[in-house]
């Protein structure tokens, strides 16, 4: 298949979201899931033969979410929220799940779990301290509560095989994303940014067998694509959740300029750690929620201030060949608004200038697009003067 | 003539020294070879203090709400963090004015910004742990820094696993002092520090208890400048003796003669969140109605310990003496410390989903006797902001007039007072029907 | 019994005159910036409509965001209380109440005798307000009537960032310089600003009936956008602007009196400051 | 309809300028950059890079025609026809609605090389104060943009927010610069940041019966005070500039140093010959000259070719 066809067949995904999700109940009977913070272990929900699907915005004024989350709650958690409240699961889903995460997202599921009716719901304790070694030990606990809580739901016993299952599914889809980011390093990638995103979009929204057949397809077809198009500026875009596509489109097709790497949980912060094998299987799941490229909210160490994203961050853009970050935060996300003044300084003096944008469920490309055009501008300046 | 006999608190002016005094000894701490740490108002200061010598504690949130009861120093402050170190508007309003403070290099309580020796705090809400992390980046990056992690689940979820998770993480934090600071921590000084915390957190819920009497003896705008202790530091015996031994009989003492906070009692109100610190004038305004908030979660527990008992009732938690207990050792201490602050305190259970907070609240509703909530949309804290819109439609489902205004607990900036006495106006006259009884 | 009413709001004062329940005059002015002096004017005017003199009118209660600067009132009761009595004299079955004035939009339930249940207002910021509609008019360079009937022709929904009104003012802008049709960017604005009101009439329940009043109910399109996002029902009175005015007299008439606060710069008092 | 009656207040005058003393058939490159603003838009027409007419007029609701009636106007008074020019650069919002150019810059990039022309090589800090935005620029001696920010959401502190102040207190929007020093002691500054609801706060104040020239300082003040935000967060180095229509209103500008405690250049040509033949000196056209210069820059270095019609 054409790598333009699997990446067409990715955006539909996204954009017919309850539909896929429908279809695939009717074609395997089996139950789906949605959680709202990518701290959901879906290795479990995979080994009980549950869809795990994210929940996302609908980029659509939230007004049925504001009874319930006044104005200074993140657009995108109210986003959320009003896709339930409006109805949008109501025939399909099975359970909602969150994990201890933002406090944005924590009203979201509150008032979701009261308002829209879902049949299972669940807190999951995820820890905050996820460099102290406690961490783990406590996580894997709570893993083993959680699968109890699913057996005791499904009625079925998921034994060690299933968790492996579980396991090699989610590496899979890690490995063959991380594979296809691998061709944003060329000069001239043959994937767009927000090609590459709506990728990762899919990979949140479908059965990921499914999306690693995809996957497969698309690694044989990226060698030979050529992509007509001028790369323009190498540009990183890096913060909370984006699924914006009108402005990814903005910056790649109007403006001079390709996101050859991201920094978000829609993008490469979901998938870029896989779970490493060990006997104790829950273990070996935890561990990799603790180890993997954190939230900023969970950001922080048992000895220092420092944080273990920024160094991350910056490892990123020189191996993509980075030459501007676009730092983009939603509006009221705390967790991004605590480190952005820090991460900015850290890029500048590591070299690699910087432009912040605030997001919210719509953005207004007439405002953005000067700021992006300009900071293209400013990247490229010297090309005005000799 | 007023409903009933009114006058203020003996134990005011004590409440008002100790509070000076924390602000003092940590700024002067230094001269005095003293330690000096830094962390929030809920984190397990007893460890700290229990170090050998003397330690003196700033805990960032009531700092934050001591500069935002000053609206002039606030946008100065909350300018610098925004202009000079460029965060966002919307954060917490507190931890702005602290990052504004150290960016000035100005301490609110006099003279420069008192660098701290090392860090010990506990990660919240979003934004706790990452607050003292850029804080210690300002000071220059090179403060110890340890932070807890308590967000283990809700009071009723509470089970050994949970415990032990805290109870490590205390063990570590024990090691990081000793390293951080070359100094021992003393287990005689630990166990103390156990007792006086249990002291603080249940009789403050005992005195919360006392305002479910008609007319209530104490206020919340006053209360506010009583739980402030707690939140400085609950571990030492000066703040539990005067918990224990001047408050508590005090407002008992109130009670049994039924003086009242508000002598022209005609409305209870339940509260919510922190109010906007440079308005306190909203209450009195209120008083003119005979309008009297009286209780409401953050009040009871942001330092209070509470348990639900077999009724379903909201009673103060068990003190050590109640449950028995005199604590022998070190493990027995920290297992203590842990199963208090996680079952405890109340304040926590929001954050585990918005039905916990509509159960503890009407329940608070009810027993507290309330005629209606005023609840503050508080734009300056996600945390205690929590399920508001929530918590409304509950009260109005249990038929409780509600009404709501947003503002912000330390950005005057966000609170516009002409407007939200407007609102109160026609709440209180509309909507409750109340005619104004004094002016 | 002769009573008045007078609305004295941010953009316009409305008088009316009512004897027994039925309306003998009433009249519209520009409050501009010396409201007590419009208002007063204005009394004269509708006085001198109904033919007849000050004396004649038993009792005289002001309202809106000016209210308090009507010196010749016996009385003076808060907007929104005015909005509720007013729309149950003309529509009983009435139990949400949506108002969208020059400066603020608010919606409240009320009860079927007209008292106040809840409230919920449009907090500070323009959209969501009279004068988001006409700052966004000006920037399409017509009148707000010309906009309300062209945005009807529209058939699509462009998504509009109705967060401020200048930054709307250059996302009309932009959308000009796109060459999208006037008809649908005028839709837009009036589906942007409808969002904003109905999300903050969801804070009290959207219960039938609905009904839109102000200043802002009679531009068709913004009615048509309305109802779109929270459904046909919702009814507009005639004459919507004179709600407020109409719910002063209605209160007049019941005798219910707020006692009257000069309107003063509350002096700041200082009070012990607490913590947490 | 009332508002149609009263005078519009914000309406300054629109103006024209040819230099008599450029004959541009002897000049290699004819060159122009059309800026067109939400509010007001320039034409600058070059000869070699030395400034040979411009205009300054109010933008309509459609770019094109805002484009062409300020270019046509900036050659009223000249034999230049449109077709002369070699290269035209568009700027300003309606950047990608100007018929007569070739290509786009942003006003960013064109009012720092703008400033740097105007106000000398030794400008780091450019402030372009537009009537949407406002735009904190630092660049380098060549006038090339190092970083820039703008302001966010809520956009007070813009031209557009003073053209409603204008209205609303019904002074000449010029006049109130000057007129908001005559208080006898500065105000406290209005402290709403929405454009909408300072309007609210000022009708107060004049219920007030407050003195409109104390008002107008309140106004300047927290205007002034917005900006210092912004530029705050961009850091001031010295020498500071202030481009756009904003820098005319001394009201805010003198208050904007004293709150950075930075003094900006004066305004004035840079080039002493410039100054000493007195041309016409208008802090809102620096972005067309920026155009204009990169332009000519352009096609000096052979990076585009001239598409001179006649």
């Amino acid at each position: 298949m054409e790598a333009s066809e699997i990446l067409k067949q990715c955006n539909d995904v996204w954009e017919l979201r309850h539909e896929y999700a429908k279809d695939w109940k009717r074609r395997t009977g089996g139950k789906v899931v949605g959680y709202m913070c990518t701290y959901a272990p879906e290795e479990v929900l995979y080994a009980a033969d549950i869809l795990p699907i994210r929940i996302l915005g609908g980029h659509e004024a939230p007004s049925l979410a504001t009874p319930h989350m006044f104005d200074m709650w993140c657009p995108f958690s109210r986003d959320c929220l009003n896709q339930g409240l409006k109805g949008k699961y109501n025939d399909y889903l099975d359970g909602i799940m969150e994990t201890n995460a933002c406090l944005h997202m924590r009203q979201a599921f509150g008032a979701w779990t009261i308002h829209v009716p879902t049949p299972w719901n669940y807190w999951f304790v995820m820890p905050n301290a996820v460099r102290s070694p406690r961490a783990k030990t406590f996580l894997a606990g709570e893993l083993a509560e959680f699968k109890k809580a699913i057996e005791e739901w499904t009625g079925k016993t998921i034994t060690d095989k299933d968790v492996d299952r579980g396991i090699d599914i989610m590496n899979t889809n890690r490995r063959l994303m991380k594979q296809v980011y691998e061709f944003r390093k060329e000069d001239n990638p043959p994937i767009t940014g927000t090609e590459a995103m709506t990728m990762v979009w899919a990979s949140q929204l479908m059965d990921k067998r499914e999306h690693n057949d995809l996957l497969k397809q698309l690694l044989e077809a990226l060698p030979d694509r050529k992509l007509d198009r001028n790369t323009g500026v190498r540009l990183m875009i890096v913060g909370s959740e984006n699924d914006d596509r009108p402005f990814m489109e903005m910056v790649e097709d109007v403006l001079e300029g390709t996101f050859v790497i991201d920094e978000h949980c829609t993008g490469s912060r979901y998938f870029w750690n896989e779970v490493v094998p060990e006997k104790d299987r829950l273990q070996a799941i935890a561990n990799r929620y603790c180890d993997r490229v954190p939230c900023p909210n969970k950001d922080w160490g048992m000895e220092d201030c420092t944080r273990t994203r920024f160094p991350h961050i910056l490892q990123l853009a020189q191996d993509y060949g980075v030459q501007g970050a676009i730092l983009i935060q939603q509006k009221f996300c705390d967790p991004h608004e605590l480190d952005i003044p820090s991460l900015r300084r850290y890029l500048e003096d590591n070299g690699i200038p910087c432009y912040f944008l605030e997001f919210e469920v719509t953005v207004p490309l007439g405002q953005f697009r000067i700021r992006v055009e300009a900071f293209l501008e400013q990247i490229r300046a010297e090309e005005l003067f000799v | 003539m007023a409903k009933y006999k009114t006058k203020g608190l003996d134990c005011w002016g004590r409440a008002k020294e100790l509070r000076m005094k924390y602000y003092q000894d940590y700024k002067e701490a230094h001269d005095r070879g003293a330690l000096r740490w830094e962390g929030g108002a809920w984190t397990f200061d007893a460890l700290p203090q229990a170090l050998e010598g003397e330690v003196h504690s700033l805990t960032e949130e009531p700092y934050g709400a001591s500069v935002g009861a000053n609206p002039e120093v606030q946008v100065r402050y909350q300018e610098a963090a925004e202009g000079k170190w460029g965060c966002a508007r919307d954060l917490c309003a507190y931890l702005r004015n602290y990052w504004g403070s150290i960016v000035l290099d100005e301490y609110f309580f006099g003279g420069k910004w008192p660098k701290a020796d090392f860090i010990f705090q506990n990660h919240i809400c979003c934004a706790h742990a990452k607050w003292l992390q850029v804080a210690a980046e300002l000071e220059g990056g090179d403060v110890p820094f340890f932070c807890f992690d308590v967000g283990a689940g809700a009071y009723d979820k509470i089970g050994e696993r949970q415990i032990n998770y805290v109870v490590e993480q205390l063990y570590d934090g024990i090691e990081f002092l000793e390293r951080a600071t070359g100094r021992k921590v003393s287990d005689e000084k630990l166990i103390q520090n156990v007792q006086n915390t249990y002291r603080s957190a249940c009789y403050w819920a005992k005195t919360c208890e006392l305002n479910q009497a008609i007319p209530a003896p104490l206020d919340e705008k006053t209360m506010f400048s009583l739980y402030v202790l707690g939140t400085l530091e609950k571990s030492t015996s000066a703040i539990a003796d005067f918990y224990e031994k001047e408050l508590y009989p005090e407002v008992k003492d109130r009670v049994a003669n039924k003086i009242a906070a508000v002598g022209d009692e005609q409305c209870r109100v339940l509260g919510d969140t922190q109010p906007p610190w440079g308005f306190l004038s909203i209450f009195r305004y209120l008083e003119k109605y005979g309008v009297v908030s009286i209780a409401s979660l953050y009040t009871f527990s942001l330092i209070g310990w509470w348990e639900i008992d077999e009724q379903g009732k909201i009673v103060p938690y068990p003190t050590l003496e109640e449950q028995g207990i005199t604590i022998k050792d070190r493990d027995q201490a920290l297992r203590l410390l842990a199963e208090g602050e996680l079952k405890g305190k109340l304040m926590w259970a929001p954050f585990y989903g918005a039905k916990y907070k509509n159960d503890i609240v009407t329940k608070i509703a009810k027993q507290w006797k309330c005629d209606a909530a005023i609840l503050h949309l508080n734009r300056g804290c996600e945390g205690t902001a929590q399920h508001q819109m929530e918590l409304k439609i509950a009260l109005q489902n249990m038929k409780l007039p509600v009404m709501t205004f947003e503002g912000n607990m330390a950005d005057e900036r966000e609170f516009d007072e002409a407007r939200t006495k407007r609102f109160m106006d026609l709440f209180l006259t509309e909507t409750l029907g109340l005619k104004k009884v004094a002016d | 019994m002769i009573v008045a009413g007078i609305d004295v709001g941010g953009k316009n004062v409305h008088a009316i005159i009512a004897k027994n329940g039925t309306i003998l005059a009433k009249a519209e002015a520009p409050s501009g910036i010396k409201k007590a002096e419009a208002a007063e004017q204005l009394y004269e005017e509708v006085l001198k409509q109904a033919g007849l003199k000050r004396e004649d009118v038993a009792r005289v209660v002001a309202t809106g965001s000016s209210g308090q600067r009507v010196t010749f009132a016996d009385g003076v009761i808060p907007d929104a209380a005015a909005d509720a009595r007013g729309v149950i004299k003309l529509i009983p079955s009435a139990r949400t109440v949506i108002d969208v004035g020059a400066e603020e939009g608010r919606a409240i339930k009320v009860s079927p005798e007209g008292k106040v249940l809840d409230f919920a207002i449009n907090e500070k910021c323009a959209a969501g307000t009279g004068t988001f509609v006409d700052t966004m008019a000006r920037a399409l360079e017509m009148p707000v009537e010309e906009m309300a009937k062209l945005s009807l022709q529209s058939t699509r929904s462009i998504p509009m960032n109705a967060q401020c009104a200048v930054f709307g003012e250059s996302e009309v802008v932009s959308l000009i310089h796109q060459k999208m049709p006037k008809h649908d960017i005028a839709r837009a604005v009036h589906d942007a600003i409808a969002g904003r009101i109905s999300s903050v009439a969801r804070i009290v329940g959207l219960e039938d009936d609905i009904v839109m009043v102000g200043g802002v109910a009679k531009n068709v399109g913004f009615v048509e956008s309305l109802r779109r996002d929270i459904g046909a029902g919702v009814k507009v009175p005639d004459d919507p602007e004179y709600i407020g005015a109409l719910g002063a007299a209605a209160a007049a008439a019941a005798g219910v009196l707020e006692e009257k606060v000069e309107a003063k710069v509350v002096e700041k008092e200082v009070v012990e400051e607490g913590e947490a | 309809m009332v508002e149609a009656k009263k005078v519009e207040y914000w309406r300054w005058p629109e103006t024209a300028w040819v230099n008599p003393d450029i004959g541009w058939r002897k000049g290699k490159f004819v060159t122009a950059g059309v800026d067109v603003g939400s509010v007001s838009s320039q034409a600058v027409v070059m000869v070699d890079g030395q400034l040979y007419a411009y205009s300054n007029t109010r933008t309509g609701s459609d770019s094109p025609d805002s484009a062409w009636k300020c270019i046509n106007m900036a050659l009223e008074k000249s034999d230049l026809k449109v077709d002369n020019i070699d290269y035209c650069i568009g700027t300003g919002y309606g950047r990608v609605n100007v018929p007569m150019a070739q290509q786009t810059i942003t006003e960013i990039a064109c009012h720092a090389r703008g400033a740097n022309f105007m106000y000398g090589p030794e400008i780091r800090t450019v402030m372009d104060m537009g009537g949407q935005d406002c735009k904190a620029i630092r660049c380098d001696d060549r006038g090339k943009v190092l970083k820039f920010m703008m302001n966010d959401k809520c956009a007070a502190g813009t031209g557009r927010g003073m053209e409603v102040f204008a209205d609303l207190i019904r002074v000449p929007v010029w006049e109130i610069g000057p007129r908001s020093f005559q208080v006898d002691k500065e105000p406290e500054m209005i402290s709403s940041t929405c454009v909408v609801f300072a309007k609210s706060e000022v009708v107060g104040l004049l219920q007030e019966g407050r003195p409109e020239n104390e008002i107008m300082a309140a106004y300047c003040a927290a205007m002034a005070h917005r900006i210092a935000e912004l530029l705050n967060r961009l850091g001031v180095e010295d020498k500071f500039a202030i481009t756009g229509g904003i820098a005319k209103n001394e009201g805010v500008v003198k208050r904007l140093e004293k709150e950075l405690g930075v003094k900006t250049v004066e305004t004035g040509w840079h080039d002493p010959n410039m100054r000493d033949k007195g041309l016409p000196f208008d802090t809102q056209i620096a972005g067309g000259i920026g155009a204009a210069l990169f332009a000519n820059a352009m096609l000096e270095r052979g990076k585009v070719k001239s598409a001179r019609k006649a």
